[in-house]
Formats: structure tokens, C-alpha cells, sequence
């Protein structure tokens, strides 16, 4: 039947070792890298731990009432990819985005009074952790609907094709989002039009207490960027110079006009769904594979790579660990007596009532 | 004597229909979880098998129409979505399929389709995490609309609403799962044949809500009678298809009315109820000018202090009610 | 004098807007289509480039969601949806994000998308393409809701709607693509200052629509003119945020209101309206109950016969505004 | 980079000649065939194509108001799936289903009365071409709405695999219906699941007046099933012996409890996406394309063949599309008579008011 043509699936997207959590606790393989940028980025996701765990603790104490998804262990996307992010791009993340928010450079004193509902927080107190925005370092908003940042970041790429700069747009999401089929109308969209934005998946396994081979047939999800006809790549998430090496080469290709890509960055959560606790996701097999995750640690097999080969002293290290800690204890106390919203913010920021200027 | 809870006995009525009617089912996100929806479904899962209490996928569009095509073939499927928020990514499903299939086939099929959707409102969740939207699903001609606002509705309206042959939305509110009651017997009841309760009655006002606003009006009525003003409470219960004839009747006698609702004001089931009354009584026997308390006209906000103005109290209801039992004196500009 | 009918009205609008602001465009389903939208965007591609005038895959909601995110880009879209049930697929983006970012983001951010989804109801094709439902989105605080009834507020409105730093939802009615005017100079107004309007005055009766039903309520109010009996018709024109006062006025002055709908009863705009009027003017100076029409509570049919009967028409709102204004004398039971 | 992996798509999945309306104008290999449900196949094609002219010419005449989706040159998917449709299966169809509702056993009365919206249709009247329903022969719904039918079939298929006799669920659709997200939604559920459903996309190439090409960055939809992990297979949807062929293969392997199937079918439409116009599609280039498609005719190419291998004689072909005609004018002759529902089904249909029995 020369008409007919079939094929049986393939596995060829499967995520192999890097599913792993045995795998991959050496220190990391930096020969050739950008040593500054690496010791910059080491810096950044410091931070981000530092703030994240400051966060995690006030949670615990119920000074924290809004819900926080952590990013602990997972903050090697964020900043690998914010290493190519230039203003006039636009990023959008999602739930679990204190991560995406800091590594673009957003103020920890923003962020901290964000989630106390403070009127100096970065969305003025009405967001909370959830919805986080900071346009001047080019964040143009997270928000917690799974998957609804997914198609505004390609609307941002499609204004950034109009405008003509080489700009970019970037959208940060997580495994459990690829199951939206927004995502696929996105991908869609964005392969037909030859937008430029660079689709960022963290495959961290979870979606909240479901891991993905109970979501999923599969455990990769770069065969949809091949449905959607859309160049991918795969990468240890938890590894900044392989997750800043495909960064790199997708937003040139992004930037020279080739249209979107997609990178799967495989990482995992070490605190659970939402929330300080590590255990919060009972009844999910856990304990065991986090210990082991632990050990592919972004920040540790990164700098034990710098001081093997003498770009970083231990003492450098203690001090990066201490003034972030600095940092963050100065800018929390600093929101925690900062006020809240006036009254009548409640209504007064619901309409702009405005109306353009002709061009 | 033992008391449930409002989320127990939400357990309770799954536990019913999972036991004696081999063809319900649940499906929907967070079922396989002890804490996503609360202790309302804890161990079912365990209890029955985790192939009639499904786990999903974040797809409620696909697993709510999932739901419906299990229901065209004869069984009845519980949809779970842990918020209404995220059940707007399924309204084709539930409006435009489940609730016109019938009707849209000659009356030949029929969906026995439940979907709960759960308000989980408040701690500082912010706009995309607390709309209750019941006004919405209200109009909508050919989907029943559920809302309990004690444990012993909780159960029984859920499983009326599973045994109803009609695509039914059942909305139970997280701010109830405080309740608790002595259980009656479990009774399967006629969804068709429930509606509005009067829950209390007194001379003075009508008070009306559904859902955990029903119950902030029972708060209110017990405060107002230790002021002398003695109210009529109704519990509206079934918002769809609605049936105002004891609110018409409760309002002829009092001739006052105020209509509470955890949703927004406009083109809410707030100003159905006051248009409603509005028709059908003679506004000459009204003794004042119905009133509203709703949301305010505004998303849901984060920060704490604007958290709690933005949901109805039990004082501001009492304050609105007692503006009203003045309103004979009331001037209309 | 030419006049112009209301379908090329609003392509007139989508010339301003792309031949004067250059961060105009528009996306969505059958814009390179020469029927799909009927006359009201006729060729604008091939005048304006297919790089402002996109055509789209069959996707709601991700299309809706880009449009949202060139918004917040600086650019002004205005997503097409043909049909209003077509645009069910996108309430995500269009509720809970586009009205939600600005609020939710401090106010910081504006979204000014359009989104213009078309009523095209009608000619038995039934129940998933008859659906116009203005009732659900003039709930949502965030979103402003346009419903024009003339060929001038078409083009004007549709301007106004585009140039408004918040999101809009602006819905046409192919019904209406009938109507021809001589078309004033193109005004760009703010659209913040647009409202209802009194299109004609009575002390009799006071007549309520929005979009085809303004346009019926005209109809009646001539139809009952020839009659003795005068009308106040007010063309509601921007449904959210709603501004009742001009109705409460003319109620005061009538005591008599009749709103017409064509969306469902239930928590639909007609209720709103007499929810408003009830709760701002004294009873006692209501000379009968208030009444509503509206669709009947079903879905859609095909069949002639029932199609016929559905709809609101100029008889049947003359005939109930006649029982109403012999109200005085209609007994409540 | 060991943990790094990149690709860029391949086009594995274009159409190729199929896409081509110059090829596959000769008569069908059907050697080896079974020839008699070729033949009961041909008759059944051939009463398709009368019904839906005789449909579009009551369009003209505007006699039949509702709007009408004719399948008219692509019966053959229709008819060949349908041949391995048994008692018990549920069969889902979208807005352009006349030749699904006939292909499974449906009376064209029923059809031709549903059409002018006679209380004696299919749908009572309350439905018309666009919503078709017929149970007995395992019909269970047709709708408008894009894409909407697929995740309810894949319901009907945790149904029938809840049931457990082996039966299935077939889901009709449209190359169009690819780009919802639903359909990803559907097709990630059913394979998660492993769910007895057969999706059949018959890929016309356009949705409405748009090509696929302008719709989608690839002209084949298999890509999708690949992604999802869906075994697929693909055939001229012209060739009965093909469809039948690809079909059987895939039915046998749903009903040994292997989960979904996935078909695309390459047809094409010879009349206006709507209507009884062959040249609806304005500004489409569709005229030359259409004169070479016709020759591509699934009756015509099946015919031939038969007559070939001395199957059927000219003489019988002839009297097949004479009974098929007389058939279709009683048919719509006593449909004309037919009566309207009356008033009070407008609401008596909403609600059924009743309650289960407990089991
Ligand atoms: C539309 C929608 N459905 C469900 C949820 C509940 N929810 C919040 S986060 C989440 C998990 C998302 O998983 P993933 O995308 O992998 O992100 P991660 O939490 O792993 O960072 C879910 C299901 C939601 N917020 N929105
Ligand atoms: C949700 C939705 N969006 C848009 C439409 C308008 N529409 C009706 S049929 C159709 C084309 C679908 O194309 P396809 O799925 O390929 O089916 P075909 O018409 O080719 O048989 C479109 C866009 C609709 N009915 N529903
Ligand atoms: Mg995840
Ligand atoms: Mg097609």
C-alpha cells in the first residue's frame, strides 16, 4: 500500500540519566567556560538561596501568609538563562518565581515586602509571591494560572518582532504546564510566526504532589517543541555552564530570526509544592530521591569546580554565604516596617480610566 | 452526640455514592493527594481504587470534557477542580456541552455530569486564586447550580446532585469547612425537587444568601434579634434553576430585603434575587428599597488590610440591615 | 446625504485606528477571509499588511493570550472572535488575566487589548452558535464591556474601545448590520466618559436595552407613541463599569421600567438593571413592578418555528409594556 | 557537554505526494482486498455523496436554512473507519459529520428531516446539521465547536474500558481541531491512561479559508501523535482499500487493550467549507487545485478498480447511484411532510428532572 505509512513511537525523548538522581554530583565541568560570568552567576544563586530559605522561614512562623513556591534547588535555570537577557527583552514566569524575579536583578527588598503585602513590595502589595513584576530589569509579570503566561510571552516576542530590535521575549514554566493546551497553541503559534521567545521548561518531575510519569507518557517534554517544529535542547538544569551553553546558542538563533526554541532544563524542588516544608508532599516517594538530589546541587558543584581550578578561595565563599545573608536581613527588616496599602488602592488601581495619546 | 464537619461530611457523600453506585467515579486534580482538597476526599483513593478516584493531569478542559463523555455513556463522574479558578479553563465544556447536549438532541441523551468546584478564598491568594463566580454558572439555562452552606446539605446535595440525570456545578466554600452538625440519616433526595429554605423567620427584614453567605446571614439574624429585629433567613441552596417563590413570599411579609453574596455585584445572583422580588411584589407594599451586599468592584487583593475589607462580615451586614429597618426615614435624593 | 450601514461602520473604525495609531493591529479567526466577519473588516488586510491584519489557527485562548502580551508590550490588538461561543475558550485570558493584571500588579502595568467577539445568532444554527452572554463579562471588574446599537457608536465606540488604556471586551451583533446612518466626522472619545444615553423621552414608561435590544426598544417606543403612550429609551451602550443613574432618573420620573435583554434571565443585565432602579428609588413611587424580557430559559433551537419564538421581538415588548403600563390595575397574588 | 542534547526538527512527518492533488488519480490497488465491504463500501459512498447533494442543492434553493458542512469528495474515511465500528462502540463527530451520522447506518430521513428541522430528525429538530445524534447505530454526538468531541470520545473510552467488552471510542476530526489545545489535552489523557480510542483526523488541509500551511509550521498532524506517544499511521483518505487497511491494524490493536490510535487521513473537500458553493473559499486558491483533486474521487478510483478485477459491472454501478437517488428523494419527500416539535419542546428538552435508580 504505497499510500500508508506508520510508525510506532519511538522513546527517543526519554530522559535517561539526567532522571537520574545518582548521576551527576560531581563538580561541574567549567574548562573553556566564562569563569567571570560563572562566578557572577554563583553569586546570584547564592542569593536567591539565601532569600528563599529567609522566606521558607518566615512561612514557618506564619509571618508569611501568602503562599510561596520555592525554588530552592532550582536556581541554576533562572540565572543561567537571565545571563542572556538584555534590556528590551520581556520574561514572564509563573508560581515558583522569587528565582526568575532575583536573578534578573530584582531588589531581595522588593521582593520581601511583596510578600508581606507591603506597599513597597515590587507589585505595590497586591500580588504577593505569586505575582511578581519588574519591568525596569525586564520581569513583565509572573502570575499562578498554569500555563497563562505561556501565550502573553509570545504575544511579548510577536510586539518584539514588530518592533523590529531584536529583542526577545522568554517564558519560564514548569513541567506540569506542558499538560495546558495552551501551551501547545502557543508553541503553535509561535513556531507558524516565527516569533522570538525562547521557551524555558524546568522539568523538575512534579506537578504539586503528582510526579510526571503519572502525568505523562513520557519524562521528557522536548517531544512536543518536535511536534511543534521548534529546535530544542536538553540540559542538567542544575549545571549553570551546560544550562548558559544551550542559553546561549538558542537566543543567537533567537536573535538572528530563526524564530522560537525551547530548552528543557531538568532540575527538582527541594522544599515541597508550596510552602517551607520538604516533606509537604506525603504520600509521594520523596525523601530518598531529594537526598540524592541534594547532591546535584547547583551552587555546590559549581563552586567546588571554581576552587578546583583556583578561581574561587573558600574564604571568598564563606563571604559570599555572609553578606547575602546581610542583604537579605537588612532588606527584611526594612519591609517588615514599611506600610501597607492605602484604602483605597482596593479600587483605585482597578481602571486606568486613561486613554492614549495619538502616536 | 458526634458532630461532622462540613468537609467530612463532603467525604461522607462520596463515600455514599462510591459505595452504592458502582458507576460514579471521580476524577479531577489533587485526588491523590492528603492535602489539595482539603479532608474532603482524604484516603478515597485508597478506599476505592485509584480507578474511580482518578488523579490528572493539569488539563481541565480535556479532563472535564472527559468527564462528560463518561457520563453519555452511563456513568456519573464527580469533576473535581480544587478552585473555581482554574474550572474557567472548562467552561466549553460545562456551559456550551454539558448543559445544551440534552436540550441540543431532542431531549434524547442525558449527562449526568457533576462537577465540584471549590471557593478557596482569602490568605492573601489575590485575584486568580479567589473568584466564586456562581452568578455565571446561574445563568445558564440547562446546568443545575448547588451550593450548600451546612455539613448535612453538604452531603445530601452532592449526592442528589450525582443522582440528578442533569449536569449539575456543586460549590462548596473552604471558609464552611469549619461547621459542624449532627449528621441526619444520609437520604438520596431529587435534586429536582430542592431549593431554597427558609432557615429562620421574623417580622422585620428578609435576609437571602447562598453558601457561606447564608450562613454569615444566620450570624447576622441571631445578632440583629439580640437588637429586636427579628428576620426571615433564606438559604438559597439550588441558584439554578431558581425558584424565588419563598423569597417573593418572605419579602410580601416583611417588606424589606437584603440580598448577600460572596460574588461581585454586577449581574449577580444579589440583583437576581432583588429583581426577582421586584417583579412580583407590589412595590407599593414595600416598606423600603431592597439593598445589596456583595464583593467589592475589584479583583481580589493580597495585602491583608485590603483582604479583610474585601469580603462581607457578619458586622457589615448587621450594619446594612439596620440602615435598612430605618429606611422608612430614609431620603431618596 | 449617503448613509452608512453598521457593518461598514465598524471597518471604518478598524481604518482609523490602523491608518492613524501605528500600534494598532489586529489578530484573530477570518481576517483574511472575505465572509467570515461579514463586511466589517472587508480587504483590511490587503490595505494594512498581513503583519497588522493577522489571520489565526484555530486557538482562542493562545491567541487571546498573545494579543494580552503585545499589549503589555505597547501595542493596541483588538482580537476578533466571530462568535461570542468561540471566545468561551479564552475567559482565562480574557477574565482572569487582561482584567486582573492591572489591579493585581498595583497598577503599574495597562493592558490595552480589545477583544471583539461578534453576536451572530440566528438562521437554526442552534445552540453552540447563538450565544451572546454580555451578562458574564458585565460581572467582571478590570474589564470594560461595549455594546453599540447604532452605526455611529459602532465606529466610535470601537475607536474609543482601542484607545482606552484598559481591556474591553466589544461586542457587535450581525442583527444590526442592517441599520444605515449618515455617519458624523470620527470623534476619538475617552472612552471612560462613555455611558447609557436617552435615545428618546416619554413620562410613560421607561424602556431599557443594550446593542439589538436598544434597537427593539426604539422600535416599541414608536410603535407605542402611535398608542398615547410615551417612553423614555435608554441604550445602555457600556454595560461595565455600569452607570445606572440615568436610568434611576428616568424610573423616577416614569414609576414604570421594562428592561430588555437578549441573554439569559438569571443574573443577566436585565436583572441588573431593575436591581439598580429597586435599590435607589423609594418603592412607593414605583406606579407598577418593574418587568424584564429576555430570552427564555433553554438554549438555542434550530428549528424554525422554535427559533421564531426565542427571540425577543417588537410585538412581544410593545405587548408587555402595555400590561405594564395597565399595571395600576394588575393585581399581585 | 555530556548532560547537554540538542535537535533541531526534521520533517519526518510532511505530507509529501499525498499533499500533491497531481498524484493518486489512478484506480485503487485492491488486490487481496475484501472485496464485498469493498463493494458495500462503494454503495455506502455513493449514498453519501447523493444525500449531500441533494442537501447543497436544497441550500441553493434555500430550502434548508441551517448551515451545512458537506463532506462531499472525502467519504471514504467515513466509510472506512466506520467498517470496524461494532455494536457497543462510540462514535464522536464535529461539525462536518453528515458522513459520519451515514457511514455508521443512519437513515437519511433522519438526516434530510433534522436538516429542515422536523420533530422527526435525528435530533427532534432541536439540533439540525451541525448536531447529529443516532445511539443505536453507535452515533453519539456530532457539535460545532472545534475540537470539542475529542476529550468527550476519549471519555467514552475510559467508559468502554471501564466496561471491559473491548470496545472503543472513535473520535472524528479535522486537521483544523489539531491546533485546540483540547486535542492535546485528549491525546496526552488517552495515552496516559491507555484508553481504547481511535483519533481520526481527516486532513483536508484547510479550516475554513485557511491552508494548513498558514495555520501550522508542518502540513502532517502525526507529529502530534508521535509527541504524545501514540502510535500512528497515515493514509490517502481517498482510498478506501488504504483507510480500511490502517484501520483494521489500528482497531485490533486498541481493542488487545494497547490504549489509543491515531489516524490522519489526507482528503479534501470539494464544496466550500460551508454551503453548496464549490468556489465558497474566495481568495484561496482553490479552483485549479479542486479540478485535479476530483481526480483523486474515492467513488470513481474504487469503481474502476472493481470493474478492473470484473467485481462490478458498469451496468450495477449505474443502477447503485439510480437507487441511491430514488432512496434520498422519498427520503426527503416524506421529510417535507414531517411535522415541527411543538412549542413546549423548547423547554420540555432542558432538564430531565429525573433521578437514578440505585443500581
Ligand atoms: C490552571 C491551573 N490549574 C491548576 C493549578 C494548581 N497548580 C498550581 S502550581 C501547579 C503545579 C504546576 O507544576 P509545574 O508547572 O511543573 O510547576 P512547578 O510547581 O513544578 O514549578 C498546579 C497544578 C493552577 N494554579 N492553575
Ligand atoms: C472553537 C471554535 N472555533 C472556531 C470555529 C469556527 N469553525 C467552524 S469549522 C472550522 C474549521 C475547522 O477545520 P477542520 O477542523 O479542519 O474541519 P473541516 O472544516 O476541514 O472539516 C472553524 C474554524 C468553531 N466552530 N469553534
Ligand atoms: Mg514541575
Ligand atoms: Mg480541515
Amino acid at each position: 500500500m504505497a499510500s500508508v505509512d506508520s510508525v510506532v513511537h519511538r522513546n527517543a525523548a526519554s530522559l535517561g540519566t539526567l532522571a537520574d538522581a545518582e548521576h551527576f554530583h560531581e563538580p561541574l565541568a567549567i574548562d573553556g567556560e566564562d569563569i567571570d560570568a560563572l562566578l557572577a552567576g554563583l553569586q546570584r544563586m547564592i542569593l536567591i538561596r539565601v532569600v528563599e530559605e529567609k522566606i521558607g522561614d518566615m512561612v514557618s512562623q506564619g509571618v508569611v501568609k501568602c503562599p510561596c513556591h520555592l525554588a530552592i534547588g532550582q536556581e541554576a535555570p533562572a540565572v543561567g538563562v537571565a545571563g542572556f537577557v538584555r534590556p528590551g527583552d520581556r520574561v514572564f514566569g509563573a508560581h515558583r518565581s522569587h528565582s526568575h524575579f532575583l536573578a534578573l536583578g530584582g531588589s531581595p527588598h522588593g521582593l520581601l515586602a511583596e510578600v508581606q503585602g507591603k506597599d513597597t513590595g515590587v507589585s505595590r502589595g497586591m500580588g504577593g509571591s505569586m505575582h511578581l513584576i519588574d519591568i525596569p530589569n525586564g520581569l513583565y509579570g509572573t502570575v499562578p494560572i498554569v500555563g497563562a503566561t505561556i501565550p502573553i510571552a509570545v504575544g511579548a516576542g510577536l510586539a518584539a518582532k514588530m518592533d523590529g530590535n531584536g529583542d526577545m521575549a522568554v517564558s519560564f514554566f514548569g513541567d506540569g504546564a506542558t499538560e495546558e493546551g495552551v501551551f501547545h497553541e502557543s508553541m503553535n503559534l509561535a513556531a507558524l510566526m516565527k516569533i522570538p521567545v525562547l521557551f524555558v521548561c524546568e522539568n523538575n518531575f512534579f506537578s504539586s504532589h503528582l510526579h510526571i510519569a503519572l502525568r505523562q507518557p513520557d519524562t521528557s517534554v522536548c517531544r512536543y517543541a518536535e511536534a511543534h517544529r521548534i529546535a530544542w535542547s536538553r540540559a542538567d538544569g542544575n549545571d549553570l555552564a551546560a544550562v548558559r551553553a544551550v542559553t546561549r546558542e538558542a537566543v543567537e538563533a533567537i536573535r538572528a530570526g530563526e524564530g522560537p526554541r525551547f530548552l528543557e532544563l531538568v532540575t527538582y524542588r527541594w522544599r515541597g509544592h508550596v510552602g517551607h516544608r520538604e516533606d509537604e508532599d506525603v504520600g509521594v516517594k520523596r525523601k530518598d530521591d531529594l537526598a540524592a538530589w541534594k547532591l546535584r546541587d547547583p551552587i555546590s558543584r559549581l563552586a567546588v569546580a571554581l576552587e578546583e581550578i583556583g578561581a574561587l578561595k573558600r574564604q571568598q565563599l564563606k563571604q559570599s554565604w555572609a553578606e547575602a545573608h546581610v542583604v537579605v536581613e537588612e532588606a527584611w527588616a526594612t519591609a517588615t516596617h514599611d506600610g501597607y496599602p492605602p484604602a483605597k488602592a482596593l479600587l483605585s488601581r482597578v481602571y486606568s480610566g486613561t486613554m492614549a495619546n495619538k502616536h | 452526640m458526634t458532630t461532622t464537619g462540613y468537609g467530612a461530611a463532603i467525604r461522607d457523600g462520596f463515600e455514599h455514592l462510591l459505595a452504592n453506585h458502582s458507576e460514579v467515579f471521580t476524577i479531577g486534580q489533587g485526588l491523590w493527594s492528603p492535602w489539595y482538597v482539603g479532608n474532603s476526599m482524604t484516603d478515597l483513593d485508597s478506599q476505592f481504587g485509584r480507578e474511580r478516584v482518578i488523579d490528572t493531569p493539569v488539563s481541565e478542559l480535556g479532563c472535564t470534557g472527559a468527564a462528560l463523555g463518561a457520563a453519555l455513556c452511563g456513568y456519573r463522574p464527580i469533576v473535581i477542580h480544587p478552585r473555581v479558578d482554574f474550572m474557567l479553563l472548562a467552561v466549553d465544556q460545562l456551559v456550551t456541552q454539558a448543559a445544551k447536549w440534552r436540550s441540543m438532541f431532542g431531549g434524547q441523551v442525558c449527562a449526568p455530569i457533576t462537577v465540584r468546584a471549590i471557593i478557596n478564598r482569602g490568605g492573601e491568594q489575590g485575584a486568580q486564586h479567589s473568584q466564586s463566580l456562581q452568578s455565571w454558572f446561574a445563568h445558564i439555562p440547562g446546568l443545575r447550580v448547588v451550593m450548600p452552606s451546612t455539613p448535612t446539605d453538604a452531603r445530601d446535595l452532592l449526592i442528589a446532585s450525582v443522582l440528578s440525570d442533569d449536569p449539575v456545578l456543586y460549590l462548596d466554600d473552604r471558609w464552611l469547612y469549619g461547621l459542624e452538625e449532627e449528621l441526619p440519616p444520609i437520604e438520596e433526595r431529587n435534586l429536582a425537587n430542592e431549593g431554597p429554605k427558609l432557615t429562620r423567620t421574623g417580622q422585620d427584614l428578609t435576609l437571602v444568601g447562598c453558601s457561606y453567605s447564608a450562613h454569615l446571614c444566620r450570624e447576622a439574624a441571631a445578632r440583629l434579634s439580640a437588637n429586636g429585629i427579628e428576620c426571615d433567613v433564606i438559604d438559597i441552596r439550588v441558584l439554578n434553576p431558581f425558584d424565588a417563590a419563598l423569597i417573593i413570599k418572605s419579602a410580601k411579609k416583611t417588606g424589606r430585603l437584603l440580598a448577600v453574596d460572596g460574588d461581585w455585584r454586577s449581574c449577580g445572583m444579589a440583583a437576581e434575587v432583588i429583581a426577582s422580588v421586584s417583579e412580583a411584589v407590589d412595590p407599593r407594599i414595600m416598606r423600603a428599597a431592597p439593598r445589596r451586599v456583595t464583593l467589592p468592584d475589584a479583583p481580589a487583593p493580597t495585602s491583608n488590610p485590603l483582604e479583610r475589607s474585601y469580603y462581607p462580615t457578619v458586622d457589615y451586614i448587621v450594619q446594612r440591615a439596620l440602615a435598612l429597618v430605618g429606611a422608612q426615614q430614609e431620603t431618596f435624593e
